[in-house]
């Protein structure tokens, strides 16, 4: 089971992760941890025309945690800002296409839940990983 | 003597309730009656279910929880969690993070008191507590009183020792930051009114913290409904294992607090110069939980509940009615706690003339009914009642009318060995 | 690569001792190979001799200790102080009294820190702990510094990555109040010199906590050889239950403490105005413990006994050896802790190339082999070695070297999914 | 079992004890509790030629520790403070001549601590509860 999740798409986006970096200045930037592991996601994102014009991620962490922050960063590049608000932790998930464990899905959801909080403020971000 | 609530309906039946309870259905010695056990307000016995939950545990799903990314690790992080939200169910919390998993309610109490009280009492202050406090909710108060040094002020007894409303009215008037009180006396039974008490509380500003220890297990408790601040209840007195236990604490308090120990899974970053901690409820959770304790905790949620919690409610106001008709009976028997049946549980504590209260639970125990006796951790009240000390009966689901007639007999029989006529 | 103690004579047989442990055994999902429990170090699994001691207590006599004087709490109450008086004995303490349980090496640390080091600790105070600690014997000790403000120095690691002696010498010239230490590194499994480090201490005037929750298990244990002033336990992982442990003192230093929780038990004396304490080990046991869990304790301490610990030693040291041998087979392989394995306990912490630690977790687990990985609630010592995680495999006496086999296999098939040749 | 504490004995000291009052002023005064049960017993002795030449009991709990400390002063009144000393658990314990469990043996055997801590000092009786 566990090994279905290093498909290929996780291990391409792993080894070669788009949008890997920082942006400064940015217009939003925020970081956090998965304390349970110890993951760590940065996302810094620039607005022009309420569209996201510019993201980067960068941190260190698991394959999966990595991979679903860089997948998730192609995702929203150059949407609306309010599509992104509206974005489910489904529609990654869907989009990794793996079948995650408890523990596992917090290290996938932690990019979506870091992109969130930047924009949005931690209580937005919440429902992300409750 | 009046039974407020209808009884003639009563749903639970005792004696089958008895043979889920492995320990009340061993075989005694030739000639030993079957064991009346009386002694639930102490420690409750467990029912197969709960002896199961933990053993299915340990053959199954044991591993240290969080931050395994293994199978077994997974599912017992799983089962601890799921407990958690059992638990939150149990009690109507409105997140499963509001209940900090403890080891009983002392700990809570002391959780509450360091975590809470050091952030936010000064000298000044004052707190309100009462005089039928358990020990649990007094002492770590006045170890912090110690350290801290605010103030702190007691309901005291009306004449029916219930809780004197009208102190306490002017109590709150001084505004204490904090009041304090059982739901249910273990020692008098006394059953104080928590959503009135936590309504005046509020109204003057303080926080509520209420000690469930012997509520929860007899009646059905609602954290939302009752708006408490914190509330404590130990496992092993509501048919579930020893060493576990809640704290619930509305989530806005919690996340203002500093934590109690450190150590392991409460913290966010340790460094050498320092450490940040974690979100509730693992900033709570200092090191390795008793994982097997609270799983059997979570049976012991879904075991009552299964029962029904009105249904034992009534269970045990309906033997209290029975033993309030049968104990005039017995000469020398003085009875403590509020007349009125509505307000108490089902703890009868009683003196017998000059008999020590030690030598007639001894006589019992010669009957195989199972009593306590002593100061009940309740010294203070002791004190304001005028004894050092009583004999305890208490009674929960598995408890008969028999048992009842075998604390009668029992009590003559200790009447006749001292020549107490 | 040296083993300093004769392997040849080995008396444990891993595979027999694995049937006693129920989950070892469970039914696999077809086509899924048999677990290979290689997490020991974050919790051990329980063998049927302690789960049956669980149950038993549960089915024939559970009951509140103390104070009862029926049958039941005094059984209870006999099981309860028979389980510390085992302890007592499995560490060779003086007496039992010095025995005092609590939950976990957390909880056992935090008393500790609180009782001795709040009366004992001032501004100026300095004491030494070692970089290679888990945060419990870290976190308790920093947030009592917020209190308090005394200073705190840290043992740093030698290029083999064991305790400077050195440096620890020079820091005991500064007189610090106390040394804590662990016996062995959960993370690395270096295994320090308590022996030499408590006498050093005590020539410096410095009392000596030794966290032993990972030498306990695994090799014997004497408090008085080792002359330390405090050891800290958990049973959860010495094949006792989740919920059990030991905080062993010296009985004039603990008799000095003052209590750390505040309740039921651990008075002499309750008025409104103020609390008496009552003597160890009652003093710092407030509440109902948690009987069961160490009476299971005491079981899990009879079953090391029986199995024997040099065994146990002589076991995980030849795996130890064995894997040693096998592992470079491994491409990209990197290890941490003593290379001389007379300095370490059955724990091997490595990395593999760049693939992160969970990663390496997660594909043993498909292969359902368990390991830990992350920081091993190490912090500082991750950043001593300059990682934020390893993957570890730690050995126990059900382990076999075909476990290790299939670790060694299971890092390849890692490497080969990252496709890292 | 229980109920065979109670012989004649037990409950014609518990009714009627010997030696009970207090002595003011006294060579050796001591009081203790069990901590348990909450029993209390005061010993007040006065000494001449090495002898115990006056003894009282005070305090309250249950029938087994007051009529323990009854039969106790009994014992004791005009031994010399030696043999006192040598007095072991089992000799109280055979005067008592009751089957006790562990708990009860505490009620049991308080006067006996009392007395031998007021005289020797707390050390000397800690052995009597251990
Ligand atoms: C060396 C060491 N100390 C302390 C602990 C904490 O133990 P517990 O979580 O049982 O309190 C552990 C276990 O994780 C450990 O390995
Ligand atoms: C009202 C009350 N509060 C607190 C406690 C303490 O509970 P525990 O010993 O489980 O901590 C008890 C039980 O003895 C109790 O009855």
């Amino acid at each position: 089971m566990a090994e279905s999740i290093y498909r290929e798409l996780i291990l391409e986006h792993n080894k070669n992760p788009q949008n890997r970096g920082t942006l400064d200045p940015a217009d939003y930037s925020y970081q956090d941890t998965n304390p349970l592991c110890g993951d760590e996601v940065r996302i810094d994102v620039r607005v022009a025309d309420d569209k996201i014009s510019e993201i980067a991620f960068s941190g260190r962490g698991c394959a999966i945690s990595q991979a679903s922050a860089s997948i998730l960063t192609e995702m929203v590049k150059g949407q609306p800002l309010d599509e992104v608000k509206a974005l489910s932790k489904e529609d990654l998930l869907d989009e990794l296409g793996i079948p995650l464990s408890p523990a596992r899905l917090k290290c996938a959801l932690l990019s979506l839940k870091v992109l969130k909080a930047g924009i949005y403020g931690v209580n937005a971000a919440e429902d992300v990983w409750q | 003597m009046v039974l407020s609530t209808q009884t003639s309906a009563t749903t639970l039946d005792g004696a089958a309730l008895r043979r889920d309870f492995p320990i009340l259905n061993q075989p005694q010695p030739e000639g030993r009656p079957p064991l009346a056990f009386l002694d639930s307000a102490a420690s409750s016995q467990k029912p197969e279910q709960v002896i199961q939950a933990i053993d299915t545990y340990y053959r199954t799903i044991n591993a240290n929880i969080h931050r395994g990314v293994y199978e077994l690790s997974e599912a017992a992080t799983a089962a601890y969690e799921a407990a958690r939200q059992t638990m939150a169910t149990f009690l109507n919390a409105r997140q499963a993070r509001e209940c900090i998993f403890v080891r009983n309610t002392t700990e809570a109490i002391n959780l509450a008191a360091n975590a809470w009280g050091r952030s936010n009492l000064t000298a000044n202050d004052r707190i309100v507590l009462t005089v039928m406090e358990h020990h649990s909710n007094l002492v770590p108060w006045h170890m912090l009183r110690e350290e801290i040094g605010f103030s702190i002020d007691y309901i005291p007894l009306t004449d029916d020792h219930q809780l004197d409303m009208t102190v306490y009215a002017q109590l709150l008037e001084q505004k204490p930051k904090l009041v304090g009180f059982a739901h249910v006396s273990n020692a008098i039974g006394a059953l104080n009114d928590v959503a009135a008490m936590t309504r005046m509380a509020h109204d003057a500003g303080a926080a509520v913290l209420v000690d469930a220890a012997q509520s929860v297990p007899h009646m059905p408790v609602d954290v939302q409904a009752l708006d408490v601040d914190f509330l404590a209840l130990s496992g092993h007195k509501m048919v579930g294992p020893m060493g576990s236990g809640v704290l619930y604490g509305k989530r806005e308090l919690l996340e203002a607090m500093p934590p109690y120990m450190g150590g392991g899974s409460m913290i966010r970053k340790v460094t050498l110069d320092g450490t940040t901690f974690a979100d509730i409820p693992a900033r709570f959770e200092a090191g390795t939980p008793a994982v097997a304790d609270q799983v059997g905790l979570a049976a012991a949620a879904d075991y009552l509940t299964a029962v029904g919690l009105e249904a034992i409610r009534e269970h045990e106001l309906e033997l209290l009615d029975y033993a309030m008709e049968q104990l005039p009976s017995v000469p020398h028997l003085t009875m403590y706690g509020p007349e009125d049946l509505s307000k108490r549980s089902g703890v009868i504590s009683f003196t017998l003339g000059s008999i020590h209260p030690h030598d007639v639970a001894a006589i019992l125990d010669g009957e195989n009914i199972a009593v306590r006796a002593g100061h009940h951790c309740a010294q203070p009240l002791m004190a304001a009642l005028g004894v050092v000390a009583t004999t305890r009966a208490s009674f929960y689901m598995y408890n008969t009318r028999d048992d009842v007639d075998r604390l009668v007999a029992g009590l003559h029989k200790a009447n006749e060995v001292f020549g107490q006529v």
